[in-house]
């Protein structure tokens, strides 16, 4: 079999590849140089592309995504990095209100090619303010596109689509996966952006995940295929363009549905996924729609209280089971 | 270091700002004759920034204005015919009327946008000057923005980062005294929002003359000298005011009248009038350029009354870069 | 009949009842003072109360609102103004990250009862950076209370409640309502957090709304009404806490639903509404779950382009139709 | 203005910086035993700050700290076995384990949390005394921060309106040289980044040694003397070094070793000790001191541990002021 890599080397492995390639790609951020990222996802880029290309910037979230935008606006495509995904809503005006509107309301005059990459996710005991699942937040904006790969192989073949498109895209990596294993993808592997991906087929209930999500689902398909139910898993890949023709299809042939998503039931992404299914899959519909969601709480600190609001497996599971014996 | 302007070029500017000051005179009317939605925010009195900083810059510099950028569009080349078709919603209009008064952009002119976030360009500036340095050309990147952007964080952020890179770019504050309705002054910690700041990031500033075109020019020139020479960012502190209110709605009444009269009184028209005498330029020159001004100006209500309004179906055109809005399947 | 007042002066009416009966709720933001604010919401407050109680800011955000959730914390009511709710972008962490996790990241040893007053939404041609209905921002955000009144009286009563509340909200004016007149609400009229309203019954269709979209629906349901249809009108007034109850009942008798929007059908709040109904309701549902929300796309300044993007009377009777025709 | 600390209250400063260097050690043991579990910064070098400010606050006076900030909470009275049990995600953790390390909060002693968004807090404590002055009393709040929080927008935004208002608050920037990794001074316009700032706001500033808890105690009861005399803010810049990395997962490995072997040389418990010296106390007293910071760490370790783990039903509390987290019927 292909040798193995992790999901935190794809990162580094999928912005050497670009970078490569296209030398209009730069990346500016904090701690990204000579430390190689707090979450050691950029290790090897300075001392491949140098200082001009792989820029540590002050702590001023603003400035990084600021200066992205301008620079993509100009000739340049930016890989701009935001620690924590939390620390977006310390640049949230460019993310809600500039680079998704520029294009828009210039009447096509300007494009703003860039990408946003950035640490997202709990289940780490990193208390409230560093482990929000905050891609709803992104997937809430016109004009954004929204990535949150599961696996290494797409780590690096979504980040190529990412860097290579023309629209700007917020890139979410789970800070729960970074250590997690796969096989590593060969030359040239690009994953367009808005194609879900089937990783497990089965006829009795579909299970629609994302990033950390999509190992819980697949570990509770497994667990429920031990009596005889055969779970069809979908792993979104991206939540703008959302592929809802392939969610929709599987619902059709299952005719059950269940959302497993990291963020808080109010304004997760999944209350749009469950709306469209709900409306346009109305008929295909057997039992209830359900999500496992986060709980609406903050995240705690202690990992007992954390297990508590996040997605897990046993939730999973029960979630499953309640719509199959409905 | 940029000479100061010749009699010609003065000659030009002077004409330029006419046009500015005519067409926003026209926007004004068609609002009031309710061809006009939305809201605009004049810059008349502010039309030497605009022009100076333009007679001095490159074609292919950047700027970046606030949701008060008519006089900035224009002055980088956006017609008076397309800024007045997107003030009236025409499909002409130079953002197809997807825009507005608030966001006029003319790309091919080096004019990035017109921001209605206070302070949100700024870091753009800083970027847009990041990528000339690593596209190895020696554009310059200019930010333009009021007073009342000097005390919010992208303000800082910006100015950091820009020294510290050492980029390209001159940020350049229009104070005229007020933000909306609250003067400037009580809300501010330092006298001059904008140049008492610089030393805060270890940059060169400049208090300026806002009104006289000629003396703005020549800043500009230096700061972008220095900018091209690898020198850094400079910040511009340009002293004017605005002959209206905030935007349509507002009377300006807070203003005191003789602060209004004595500003009044420096209309930059007239200090550029003044100069073009002292060099000898005759007097029906001048009045044959302002006459070719009211009418291109004219010529351009014409024009934008007569376009098509903008077809609705644009709404769903744009928002990505293969033209469509396509967020699902 | 009682007097009439405005949206624009309920706001102030509200105000000056609450700074009246409390000496520690006091107002700051951009313009709120000589001005009356640049909507006229905060019209004679100065007079009424001093400089000490209402304070004109710098246009710094983030200062706003970090200083409204200090004060807060340490024995003061703070009604802070963000001028326009696409700039609750430019203070984004202190809503997403610092005021609705302080209580619960301290294990209840703070409180932080403050206000934060906005003016929300489109239909006026103000551009994309003016005109967004950002209510289902806040929505995502556990923590944060989410009020959105629709009538003069609600403002009044839904402002007493949102000050003298403990926990901090997030109150939404539409700009679009300002000019709108209703009843003058009696003395003392307080509306409390988290109960919707049925401004309309029926026993047809059940239509669920929420500040600007309420005339919508309204408008939409009498001109059905002519065809023989009534139509039930629910006006959510908050979106945190959520009134399930009220719109799962009025689903269980009406067996149709319709959610009216203004946010982007991608990430509205109307999703986790439609989720909720889907699940909990399916049993209820003889027809599809569906949502009028505004285009996934950044509000265009024209007001033709922009009609086509917002809700208009003929969407809702559109949809409604399409449901009863089910 | 405050007088230096005389000796008796400079050995109870010098047991308190034991008790706290204590505290942090063994923290660090009980996450190498896999009992503290996320992440931790530790302060160690940091002390003299926390504990000099706090020997010239009064009780009643606010403090707001970062998620570096175990020396902040201990100075203003939460005890070593509240914080340790925090850390350990027992029961009795002084945020009942919900917030961890990075968030030690003890109200109840006006110290008022610890914020992990770079540079958040600083408009808080400008909030809280703007609090301080609408209520009639004379508390001031304190902003205790690091250097790298003098480039995020937040710091530009509070100290602006702070001084414009003229609010009893100190900024007080813990200067460790380092971000997480990264030198300040290789992303920072200017060399003292907190007090080269200061004139930008028209406030005061000092450097001070902040290693020196005698300095750091005299400057901060001047600032607070100031501030409660309605003089407005005060920015100080404590220079200072941590001994050891940013948080529990790095070596450190980018600061020379010269760099570490100088600051380690000037640990800010050997500095109040040689002051203690001066000032006549004996050796042994300080020996006795140093007996029972230790005797109180150990007491700290033996309750947390003994302490109950949290209830994981606690997730569910605490989000409302009724104490619940019902969003919806
Ligand atoms: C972040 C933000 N806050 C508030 C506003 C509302 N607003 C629009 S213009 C303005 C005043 C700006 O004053 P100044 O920067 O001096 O520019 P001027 O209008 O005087 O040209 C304000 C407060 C805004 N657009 N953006
Ligand atoms: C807004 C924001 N950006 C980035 C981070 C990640 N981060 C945590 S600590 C830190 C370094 C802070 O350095 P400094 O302010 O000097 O404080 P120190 O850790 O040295 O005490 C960074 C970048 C953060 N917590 N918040
Ligand atoms: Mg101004
Ligand atoms: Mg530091």
């Amino acid at each position: 079999m292909a040798d193995l890599i992790t999901y935190r080397e794809a990162v580094a492995e999928g912005l050497s590849r670009e970078m490569r390639r296209d030398p209009a790609v730069v990346c500016l951020g904090e701690d990204i140089g000579a430390a190689g990222g707090v979450f050691k996802t950029t290790v090897g880029l300075l001392a491949e592309f140098g200082p001009d290309r792989v820029r540590d910037t002050p702590i001023s979230e603003q400035a990084i995504v600021g200066m992205a935008m301008g620079a993509a606006m100009t000739g340049i495509r930016p890989v701009a990095e935001i620690m924590f995904s939390d620390f977006l809503a310390c640049c949230w005006d460019y993310l809600a209100n500039e680079i998704p509107k520029m294009r828009y309301m210039t009447g096509g005059q300007v494009t703003v090619p860039l990408v946003i990459r950035t640490a997202n996710g709990g289940g780490l005991g990193f208390g409230a303010q560093h482990s929000q699942a905050t891609e709803n937040w992104a997937a809430a904006v016109p004009g954004l596109k929204v990535v949150a790969p599961a696996t290494p192989a797409d780590v690096v073949g979504l980040l190529a689509a990412a860097v290579r498109s023309d629209d700007p895209v917020v890139f979410f990596e789970h800070k729960g996966l970074f250590a997690s294993r796969g096989e590593a993808p060969p030359a040239g592997h690009v994953v367009p952006l808005g194609q879900a991906a089937t990783v497990r087929s089965g006829a009795d209930i579909t299970v629609v995940a994302l990033a950390s999500t999509v190992p819980l689902a697949l570990a509770a398909a497994d667990e429920l295929a031990g009596s005889g139910v055969q779970a069809e898993v979908i792993d979104l890949r991206c939540l703008i363009p959302l592929d809802m023709a392939t969610v929709l299809a599987s619902v059709r042939r299952t005719s059950r549905l269940l959302i497993v998503e990291e963020n808080p039931y109010q304004g997760g992404w999944g209350g749009t996924v469950a709306s469209i299914v709900a409306d346009e899959g109305f008929e295909f519909l057997d039992a209830p729609v359900r999500r496992v969601a986060a709980a609406c709480v903050p995240l705690p600190f202690a990992d007992a209280l954390e297990d508590e609001v996040i997605p897990t497996v046993a939730k999973v599971v029960a979630a499953m089971r309640s719509l199959l014996d409905y | 270091m940029t000479a100061s302007m010749d009699a010609a070029e003065l000659l030009r500017c002077y004409e330029q700002m006419a046009i500015i000051r005519g067409t926003e005179k026209a926007a004004h009317d068609l609002f009031l004759a309710g061809l006009v939605k939305g809201t605009t925010h004049l810059a008349a009195g502010h039309e030497a920034v605009a022009v100076g900083a333009s007679s001095a810059l490159r074609p292919d510099d950047y700027v970046f204005a606030t949701y008060r950028g008519h006089h900035h569009a224009m002055a980088r080349g956006a017609t008076p015919a397309e800024c007045l078709a997107e003030l009236m919603s025409k499909a002409t209009g130079v953002c197809k009327a997807k825009g507005g008064s608030m966001h006029l952009t003319k790309a091919s002119a080096g004019m990035l946008g017109s921001y209605a976030i206070v302070g949100a360009h700024l870091p753009l500036a800083a970027g847009a000057a990041w990528s000339a340095r690593l596209r190895g050309t020696d554009q310059v990147a200019v930010a333009f923005f009021g007073d009342g952007a000097t005390n919010i964080g992208a303000f800082h952020e910006a100015l950091n980062l820009a020294s510290v890179w050492s980029l390209p770019v001159l940020f350049i504050c229009e104070n005229n005294l007020y933000m909306e309705y609250t003067p400037i002054g009580s809300v501010t910690a330092v006298e001059h929002p904008a140049a008492d700041r610089a030393a805060g990031y270890r940059l060169p500033s400049e208090v300026i003359d806002g009104n006289d075109v000629v003396i703005v020019a020549d800043a500009v020139g230096r700061a972008a000298d220095r900018a091209r020479a690898g020198d850094g960012p400079t910040v511009l502190e340009a002293q004017t005011y605005r002959h209206f209110g905030h935007s349509r709605t507002d009377p300006a009444a807070y203003r005191p009248a003789e602060e209004v009269a004595q500003w009044l009184a420096r209309d930059p028209l007239d200090v550029a009038a003044g100069r073009l005498t002292e060099l000898g330029v005759a007097e029906d020159e001048i009045t044959v350029a302002a006459e070719r001004a009211a009418k291109t100006v004219a010529d351009a209500v014409t024009e934008a009354r007569a376009a098509d309004a903008a077809d609705p179906a644009q709404a769903f055109t744009d928002v990505w870069a293969d033209g469509g809005h396509q967020w699902r399947t």
